[in-house]
């Protein structure tokens, strides 16, 4: 079977969707979707084979994966860029998630879309958005990559402000791209370093030669981590650029699970994992990365208390849990981040289209504060998106739960303890704000508008069959993927560990011995277990805690809403409160630095330019003419005064000849 | 030696002249006082030339013819210039040059 | 009683001219000496009186008595021919050409006014500072030249004239010519179409 | 005098004869602009071929006072060249005021004479009376509109400096002679550089140096010696300031060439300092004055002023002992001649109907009016300028090359010189491309019918431009002439 | 293609089509000057296509005598880089020639005539391989963009045009004292003989060989960087420009800033290079410092632009930076990029002005204030701005993205900080053009574009036609750069081994602090002004105001 063209197909079939759509999506008007769900299902199905075979190490792939090479990009003398696609085991893995999550969004927005009017615009640009991410993935050389980094943040851009007539939209679009440039700049200078550095612009290579030559670097290796790093928090909205994504949510909800749950936000961490031999070079790096990644997760989940708005609620859970995988890149523990990418992706795409769905319901409302009781009205978006909430939470056997462990469970045992405690406290607020979400949307009784109560209906099959299939691997896939025995040992291979970390050892085995951590055995008796009672204990009293406040109606639990307690406790901490309600006055500060001050010194500088640097130049020519009215003068028109003015001049000319014949 | 003998003398006796030419020329207002002095001044040069041709041994002679022609020079210069003063004369109707001021700066 | 005053001013005048000339002769100059002395002093006095009277008519008088004492000076000189071309062209032609043109444009008003214009004082310095420069050439230079004058008889110059100065001898010829044509043509009245515009 | 004297001032001769002639003409048929016009034209024609035959090869007459050389055929065909061209424009803007084309005509036919006899003197009297010979008629011409006041006033205030000049000037020569001895070119030249060798110059020689080049300085129109320029060209019928801006001008200069470069060659030391000097202030001064001006012929006229000063920055380079400067000279002469000669007739063309004034407010809109005048106007300023290709272009990218070259050599001067040049021909620009402003870029306040221009004013106006453009594009025959004249 | 003089053909075709146009009546003036433009264009393609990138030196090298006496020459060749030029000159001539055909109504015959002689100049100084002729065509190109902008511009056209003449002269004459001094410098050096002592193939020679004289190479450089840097134009030279533009006619701002603005570049890479080395090499960290500031300062400026086209104009100074950066780190990276920055902006640059035109077309406004919603009024026209605001903004796959990557890689070669500064407009450029886009197109419909009803149409077919060929270029250019770049190979290799490769380079601390020096006090200069109720200049935002 040839894996190139396979390969080749993945990215091109959603472009070539794009180009055709956009071409003449506007005549097919309510039939535009299909050119683009059939691209991506097709690119999906070809993903699959190709995933396989890599991750069963099939030729080509093998064990370190396999590239192919197209056209010579940018042929400029030493500086050449070979456009090409690379599929390792970690590409594979992100194909997964990227494919299929791409493709359930899509076949949901038929739904989600139905009644818009640039239904075709969507889908032209859905499909860019999943052209420029499997670009990103698949990518071989850093400026492809970068290529692809600046394209998917184009689609952001492009899909946010998607509403461009919504003023809000469009100023949260532009936000975004800009923040995500002040990330790329670093990224770019990074990508120019490493080939100051190695003269080379393939990404295996260069880590290759930046590893064994790090000692003696024109560059020094730190600070290419630290550039390529920039790249990674821009994108992953890490603080301090993470005011960008809550902003996003401005954009359809499908949208909001693609890009800014399930893929893109995704690319800091995937960037960081495929640097992860550099990164291990710059230990003092590392520790950058963690103590990022934890404070982000846990001013997120902070902020994330106190959010009305259901879909900025998920936002900052995004956030949150992004920072999580930050956390895990920097401690090493690079498998449980790619690990959380993945289950995270799942269960939080989940809970975005079913807010989507909620939203949906109810009219275009996302204020959780106008919601409640909509358990009944929309019962499969409402067990799907528990689900999901439970999954989040941490609460086994589910997704999350194993992920977020792993996490933990490294940081501690790698001796980044401190980061473990955060990431425990980090754990019973994820579980508090899920369910507090739950709780306000789909609990208690109803404060939906009167006008719109009659109305509410739960969404189409189109829509919901998505969220089930979402649901399934919410569920699962921690299992899946990290059960060592029978019955899928076989199915993947015999030996001690999870399917996943199998099939990352290749690509970070080195990076591993550089950091010189030991693969410690699992023991579930011992020092796991421990930490593994300890999640399951803050997942579940964070769940608890939002039940006795904001209710509860599962089964035998029964608990409703006390708005008055809530109160209660928020005047018990008015200032924390205050501060996770207006976000830790981020976006203020940031408006004042660059938008006030900025705008200041621009307008400065243009009064420079206008009164100095012009200013300078016309003075110099009013002076020449004010000099020349001025010699005018001389000219009176009286024969006198000339006769008298050469008489003068015929004086010191004779005086000057004698000067002269002095000498 | 007396004065008669030295050609300094002549010479500046002639810039004498030759000043006092200029001084009429910067300083009346009438036209033909101007041109009055300009002839001062082209005879001031010719006593110069004449005193030249006396004295120095190669412009024997020369001098005068030179002299000469200047006289002539200068009456063909008077020609003229009194045409245009009374052309002139008839459009401003003043003899005052300096009121000829309508052209400046 | 303004012959008298006439008269009182040919006596001053008189007096100014022969007390050099006295002087000179007292001092045992020679008798060219005197006259030159005399000469030079009325050559310069009425050339001073030119520039300076109130009235433009005694202005030209006084340069016809200018030019005459120039003419004494040529014979002093020893260029009789010249003198004689002195008197001829111009108190014989310019003086009178310029008297003519007095007439022609003294409108009533013009004595009257102001004779001097009001740059007088720096035209006055200006003209001094010329004689000065002037005078300091003069003196600094060694000429090289004899210490005695040398008479050019008419011949001589006749012989100069037509063999070495032939050319601007008749050159000069067409200036006049040219001169007279174009004196002609702006003198004449006619009524050509006044045009304010330049 | 013998015959191979006359038949070497010949081509003088003829003009004299031809100055006659046409009087003749006019005395028999009198007012008849034709035959006049005729006559002097064909007349100037057998001049110029006269002047080419005797030119071919150098001779003198009248025992070393008159002499001709290739710079003599060069200057004599420039001043035939300027004389016929004006003769071509004036009848458009004479005969609408009742002024006679005959007496203009012959006065020109003199200024003639008078240029081409300084061209060719070889003797410092003959140089004298041929400026005189020069001058005197440029006069008349000032006042030829007699009838009207500026014209006469600008008469006047010429004649009256004019003539002061002339004495100053004389009385420099005296000096000279004095000191020399002789008035034949050589042999002062000879006189001089005995003396030269010898110790610091005689103040009597300072004294004359000094005279003199102030009142050639007055001719050629340089700072401070300029006033009389914009009154005179101002006051002066549009055609007659057309001639006094080139005529007299390149008169002057064959004056310094003979003058100061033959004569005074020997004390080159001494006065190429107050040619630097001189050309300094007088391109200053003439620009930036020039930049203030809203009548048209007065920006011209300081324009002019400009142009000696670059003029004057070949003769520096040539003082400073550099031949292209003199070439250069030579050339700007030529170009400046007939882009001048140009820009002053598209002005009197416009001026056909009397009381059309010159000032800025005339140009406006004259690109709708009358698009050709307008374009060959632009072309005439964009030459002056100093834009590429043309003629004004090419010369002075030449006297800049000289005066660059003498730079190099030691003479530093120079090079500030030629910088200053560069930064003045910017500065023009303004002024010049202000009347292409109002051509194209303003309306017309009063729309008046075109008027309809003589077949002749048309000729002389695509001889100047194909000249203009001609020695800009194709420079090469013409810097041979030059090269062949200047030494 | 053997014995045809064919770059004289592609120089003076214009020309003889200007005579064309001139001798037709007015009618036929457009399509005359649109065929002249075209036959222009194709013969210029056959030149490229009859080109062998592997050529090293000039080809279908023309030389004439012209004024032997001082061995000025009429020498034309063409390299890769000049023939690019070429190419993209013809290509935006018959655009922006048809993309007046709509806007110029009067006097449309003198319109097409300017704009062919001015092709003829540009071309020509792209041609010109004798310093003479070089600085005539130079000049030649200076008198019909005057009358372009005089005539047919705006409210306060003369000023503008007077400026932009002015300005560009003093340089230019300058540069003519350089050019003479130069070959005189050679003549001296060769026993006075004048030979090609403006031949530049043979001036090149003599500076790689013998070399001019050091106190020679500084001044000649000098005088030839004024001229450059004006045209370009560098900070500070830069004032002129945004005048020209707002005042020029759209076509006239398209080939203002499409090729003019490339002479000076092009005159860099060409002579200034070759010649003066060493001068190069002195004068480097200055003109990169400039460099810098220009292409920050640019941005920032053109953040608080209140008019379409003078934000455009403003972001030029700042791509330009681009060029003189990568022209003097002396990279080959850098070089590249700098030639390729030159070709990009012209197209994405003179594209964006054709979209400024189409707006003010309908509108006779240029206030972005004014503006808002587009995209819905006018989808075509919206969706084509964006292709082209992102294009502009460097997006990767699209060609403006390349050349600037490239000079950034010069630049951090030559020092690591320049590529930081540098690469900090990335955010900038985003700024500017996104909000601006953000006002123009984004939002509700604002009641000014309301009240013009039905005249706001969207984009015709003819200035579709007008702005698909560029974004073709753009797409292709971002996508196989490879085209450009084997292009030009030769040509950058020649002027770096003219130049000598540059070394890493060392700023001066000093400098640095005296440069934010002057941001700083301009910026206090303005809040103090500011208080005393300077002109209020709307402030970017990011978000809405936070609650």
């Amino acid at each position: 079977m040839d894996y190139d063209l396979l390969i080749v197909l993945i990215p091109t079939l959603p472009l070539a969707g794009f180009l055709v759509t956009a071409a003449i999506g506007r005549r097919l008007g309510k039939r535009a979707h299909w050119i683009p769900v059939g691209a991506v299902i097709a690119s999906w199905a070809i993903a699959m084979v190709v995933v396989v075979a890599a991750v069963t190490g099939a030729e080509p792939f093998g064990e370190h994966g396999h590239g192919v090479a197209l056209w010579n990009w940018i042929p400029a003398g030493s500086f050449s860029v070979q456009a090409g696609f690379f599929v390792d085991n970690l590409a594979a893995v992100l194909l997964i998630v990227v494919t299929t999550i791409g493709m359930l969004v899509h076949v949901y927005s038929i739904g989600y879309m139905a009644h818009d009017p640039g239904y075709w615009r969507f889908f032209a640009y859905l499909n860019l958005f999943m052209f420029s991410m499997l670009l990103l993935v698949l990518g071989d050389s850093w400026l492809v990559v970068f290529v692809a980094w600046e394209l998917v943040g184009l689609c952001s851009y492009l899909l946010i402000g998607f509403w461009y007539r919504r003023t809000s939209a469009a100023l949260a679009s532009k936000k975004a791209f800009i923040v995500n440039r002040v990330g790329d700049v670093g990224f770019a200078l990074g990508i120019i370093a490493i080939f100051i550095n190695t003269g080379t612009l393939d990404i295996r290579e260069s880590i290759g030669l930046l590893v064994e030559g790090a000692a003696s670097l024109p560059i020094p290796i730190w600070i290419v981590a630290l550039l390529v790093l920039a790249g990674a928090v821009g994108k992953s909205a890490q603080f301090p650029l993470h005011v960008w994504l809550p902003d996003a949510m401005e954009g359809p909800t499908p949208v909001s699970a693609l890009i800014h749950a399930a893929t893109m936000v995704n690319a800091g961490v995937y960037l960081v994992a495929r640097a992860n031999l550099i990164f291990a070079s710059a230990p003092e790096v590392m520790a950058i990365v963690a103590v990022i990644g934890i404070f982000t997760a846990i001013l997120a989940a902070s902020i994330a208390m106190t959010q009305v708005d259901i879909k900025r609620v998920l936002a900052y859970s995004t956030l949150s849990q992004l920072g999580y995988m930050f956390a895990a890149l920097g401690v090493g523990a690079w498998t449980a981040a790619i690990f959380h990418l993945m289950t995270h992706g799942f269960f939080k795409g989940l809970l975005f289209l079913g807010s989507g769905s909620v939203i949906h319901a109810v009219h275009e409302e996302q204020d959780m504060r106008r919601m409640g009781g909509l358990r009944k009205k929309i019962p499969q978006t409402y067990w799907t998106m528990l689900i999901g909430a439970i999954a989040i939470s941490g609460i086994p056997p589910l997704a999350g739960f194993f992920s977020k462990d792993e996490i933990l469970g490294e940081a501690f045992k790698l001796g980044f303890t401190w980061v473990w405690a955060i990431g425990i406290f980090v754990a019973i607020l994820t579980a508090f704000y899920m369910f507090r979400l739950i709780g306000l949307t789909f609990w208690g009784e109803s404060r939906v508008d009167p006008a719109v109560e009659p109305k509410i209906h739960e969404s189409p099959a189109v829509m919901t069959i998505p969220l089930w299939l979402l649901a399934i691997p919410s569920v699962v896939l921690g299992v899946v993927l990290t059960w060592p025995g029978p019955p899928l040992g076989p199915v993947m291979g015999e030996s001690g560990v999870g399917a996943l970390t199998r099939w990352l050892e290749p690509v970070f085995a080195e990076g591993l011995e550089l950091l010189g951590h030991a693969e410690s055995e699992f023991a579930l008796f011992g020092i796991d277990g421990a930490l593994l009672a300890a999640s399951i204990a803050v997942a579940v009293g964070g769940m608890v805690a939002a039940w006795r406040l904001f209710g509860v109606e599962i089964g035998p639990f029964r608990g409703r809403h006390r708005p008055e307690a809530v109160r209660a406790l928020t005047a018990r901490v008015p200032f924390l409160y205050r501060a996770s309600a207006n976000k830790w006055w981020f976006d203020d500060l940031y408006h004042l630095l660059f938008m006030v001050v900025g705008g200041r010194i621009a307008a400065a500088a243009w009064w420079f330019d206008r009164n100095v640097v012009d200013g300078i130049v016309n003075g110099i020519g009013a002076l020449t003419r004010r000099t020349g009215s001025g010699l005018a003068r001389v000219q009176t028109g009286r024969v006198q005064n000339y006769a008298l003015g050469i008489a003068i001049g015929l004086i010191v000319m004779a005086g000057s000849y004698f000067v002269i014949a002095g000498r | 030696m007396g004065l008669a003998d030295s050609l300094d003398f002549y010479l500046v006796v002639a810039g004498a002249l030759f000043a006092i030419g200029t001084f009429g020329f910067l300083a009346r207002r009438n036209a033909i006082s101007m041109l009055m002095s300009i002839e001062l001044m082209l005879n001031a040069v010719n006593l110069s030339i004449v005193a030249f041709g006396a004295f120095i041994p190669s412009l024997q002679g020369d001098g005068a013819v030179i002299a000469l022609m200047v006289i002539a020079v200068a009456a063909a210069e008077a020609t003229v210039g009194l045409a245009i003063v009374i052309a002139i004369y008839r459009n401003a109707k003043t003899p005052l040059v300096d009121e000829y001021d309508h052209m400046r700066r | 009683m303004r012959a008298w005053l006439y008269l009182i001013a040919a006596a001053i005048a008189g007096g100014i001219i022969a007390t050099p000339a006295l002087l000179l002769f007292v001092l045992g100059g020679s008798a060219d000496d005197t006259l030159l002395g005399s000469l030079v002093v009325l050559m310069l006095v009425s050339g001073l009186a030119v520039v300076t009277m109130k009235d433009i008519i005694r202005c030209g008088l006084a340069m016809i008595v200018c030019f005459l004492a120039l003419a004494g000076i040529y014979v002093i000189l020893g260029a009789p021919m010249v003198a004689a071309a002195q008197v001829l062209v111009y108190t014989g032609a310019i003086s009178v050409l310029i008297l003519f043109a007095i007439m022609l444009t003294q409108s009533k008003a013009a004595p009257a006014r102001l004779v001097f214009q009001t740059q007088a004082v720096p035209a006055a310095i200006a003209s001094i500072i010329l004689t000065v420069l002037i005078s300091l050439a003069v003196i600094g230079t060694g000429w090289n030249d004899l210490d005695h004058r040398a008479k050019t008889g008419t011949e001589a110059l006749a012989a100069v004239l037509f063999d070495q100065y032939v050319l601007p001898f008749e050159v000069v010829s067409v200036l006049l010519l040219a001169a007279v044509i174009g004196g002609v043509f702006l003198a004449k009245r006619e009524d050509v179409r006044e045009d304010a515009a330049i | 005098m013998t015959w191979s004297d006359l038949v070497t001032i010949g081509p003088f001769a003829a003009a004299v004869v031809l100055a006659a002639a046409v009087l003749v003409v006019d005395l028999i048929r009198p007012g008849a602009r034709g035959p006049v016009l005729a006559v002097s034209l064909v007349g100037l024609a057998v001049i110029a071929l006269l002047t080419l035959q005797t030119g071919s090869t150098t001779a003198t007459a009248f025992d070393g006072a008159y002499t001709v050389d290739a710079l003599t055929t060069f200057l004599d065909l420039l001043f035939i060249a300027i004389v016929a061209m004006t003769i071509v424009f004036a009848p458009d803007y004479l005969l609408p005021r009742g002024l006679p084309l005959a007496e203009f005509a012959v006065v020109l036919l003199f200024a003639l004479t008078g240029a081409m006899l300084i061209s060719a003197s070889a003797d410092l009297l003959v140089l004298f009376i041929g400026l005189e010979l020069m001058v005197l008629p440029g006069y008349m011409l000032a006042g030829y509109h007699k009838g009207d006041g500026y014209s006469t006033e600008g008469a006047i205030k010429y004649f009256l400096l004019g003539s002061f000049s002339s004495a100053i000037f004389l009385f420099g020569l005296a000096f000279v002679w004095g000191l020399t001895g002789t008035t034949r070119i050589s042999e002062v030249s000879d006189a001089l550089s005995v003396l030269a060798a010898g110790a610091s110059v005689s103040p009597g020689l300072a004294l004359g140096l000094g005279f003199m080049s102030t009142g050639v300085a007055f001719k050629i129109a340089a700072v401070p010696f300029h006033y009389w320029t914009p009154d005179a060209y101002q006051g002066s019928p549009t055609p007659v300031t057309g001639y006094l801006s080139v005529g007299p001008k390149i008169g002057a200069f064959a004056l310094i060439l003979r003058l100061f470069v033959e004569a005074l060659g020997p004390l080159r030391a001494d006065w190429v300092q107050i040619v630097i000097v001189l050309a300094v202030l007088t391109m200053t001064l003439g620009n930036l004055v020039a930049l203030t001006q809203t009548n048209v012929k007065r920006m011209l006229a300081y324009s002019s002023i400009a142009h000696t000063g670059y003029m004057l920055v070949g003769l520096a380079a040539f003082a400073a002992g550099r031949l292209e400067g003199l070439e250069g000279l030579l050339y700007y002469g030529a170009a400046y001649s007939f882009m001048n000669l140009g820009a002053f007739a598209v002005i009197s063309a416009l001026q056909k109907r009397a009381g059309v004034t010159s000032n800025l407010e005339t140009f406006a809109g004259l690109g709708r009016r009358e698009p050709w005048l307008a374009i060959l106007m632009t072309l005439f300023l964009l030459s002056l300028t100093g834009i590429p290709p043309t003629a004004g272009f090419f010369a002075k990218a030449y006297v800049i090359l000289a005066a660059v070259q003498a730079s190099q050599d030691g003479a530093s001067a120079l090079g500030t010189l030629a910088v200053l040049a560069v930064l003045n021909a910017a500065a023009a620009a303004f002024y010049y491309l202000r009347v292409v402003v109002y051509m194209f870029m303003r309306e017309p306040q009063s729309e008046q019918p075109a008027l309809v221009h003589g077949r002749l004013l048309w000729s002389g106006l695509i001889a100047a431009t194909v000249l203009t453009i001609l020695l800009g594009v194709f420079p090469g025959p013409l810097l041979d002439i030059v090269g062949e004249a200047a030494r | 293609m053997a014995g045809l003089p064919i770059l004289s053909l592609v120089t003076f075709l214009p020309l003889l089509g200007a005579i064309v146009v001139g001798l037709l009546p007015a009618r036929y003036a457009r399509s005359a000057g649109l065929a002249a433009a075209l036959a222009t264009w194709v013969v210029s393609l056959v030149l490229a296509a009859g080109f062998s990138a592997s050529a090293t030196g000039f080809s279908f090298v023309e030389e004439q005598s012209w004024i032997p006496a001082f061995g000025i020459e009429y020498k034309l060749g063409v390299d890769g880089l000049s023939l690019a030029l070429v190419v993209l000159t013809t290509t935006l001539m018959w655009i922006s020639i048809l993309a007046s055909f709509a806007p110029i109504q009067t006097r449309i015959k003198e319109y097409m005539i300017s704009f062919l002689i001015l092709e003829v100049g540009m071309i020509g100084v792209f041609l010109a391989l004798d310093t003479f002729l070089f600085y005539i065509f130079w000049e030649v190109v200076l008198i019909p963009m005057y009358l372009i902008i005089g005539i047919w511009g705006g409210a306060n056209r003369i000023y503008a045009t007077i400026k932009f003449v002015l300005y560009t002269l003093v340089g230019s004459l300058l540069m003519l004292v350089a050019i003479l001094a130069t070959a005189f410098a050679f003549q001296a050096g060769h026993g006075g003989d004048w030979t090609g002592a403006f031949d530049f193939e043979v001036l090149r020679q003599y500076a790689a060989t013998a070399g001019f004289g050091d106190s020679l190479q500084l001044l000649a450089f000098a005088a030839f960087f004024l001229a450059f840097a004006i045209k370009i134009p560098m900070f500070p030279f830069h004032t002129w420009l945004p005048d020209a533009h707002v005042e020029a006619p759209t076509a006239g701002s398209v080939i203002l800033a499409g090729v003019l603005l490339k002479l000076g570049a092009y005159g860099f890479i060409r002579f200034s290079l070759s010649l003066y080395p060493d001068a190069a090499h002195t004068y480097a960290p200055a003109i990169i410092i400039l460099s810098l500031i220009a292409i920050i300062y640019g941005a920032i400026v053109a953040l608080v632009q209140p008019d379409l086209k003078k934000l455009v104009a403003y972001s030029s100074v700042s791509h330009m930076g681009f060029v003189t950066l990568g022209i003097f780190v002396f990279q080959e990276q850098g070089l590249q990029g700098a030639i390729l920055q030159m070709v990009n902006h012209g197209l994405i640059t003179g594209a964006l002005f054709l979209l400024v035109g189409v707006i003010y077309e309908r509108t006779h406004d240029r206030t972005i204030s004014k503006m808002g919603g587009l995209a819905g009024l006018t989808p075509v026209y919206a969706s084509v701005l964006g292709f082209f605001v992102f294009a502009s903004a460097g997006l990767p796959g699209l060609s403006g993205f390349v050349g600037e990557f490239l000079a950034l890689v010069g630049a951090f070669a030559a020092n690591p900080w320049f590529a930081a500064v540098a690469a900090f407009v990335m955010i900038l450029g985003a700024g500017y053009l996104l909000w601006m886009f953000q006002r123009v197109a984004t939002g509700e419909p604002s009641a000014f574009l309301l009240g013009l009803g039905h005249r706001l149409t969207d984009m015709t077919p003819v200035e579709v036609l007008t702005l698909a060929p560029l974004a073709a270029l753009v797409v292709i250019f971002g996508l196989l750069p490879g085209i450009l770049l084997d292009l030009i190979r030769g040509s950058v290799g020649t002027s770096l081994a003219d130049v000598g490769t540059g070394q890493a380079i060392a700023i001066d601390p000093v400098l640095v602090v005296i440069g934010l020096g002057i941001v700083v006090a301009a910026v206090v200069i303005r809040l103090i002004t500011l208080r005393s109720g300077g002109p209020a200049v709307e402030t970017p935002a990011l978000a809405e105001p936070a609650s």
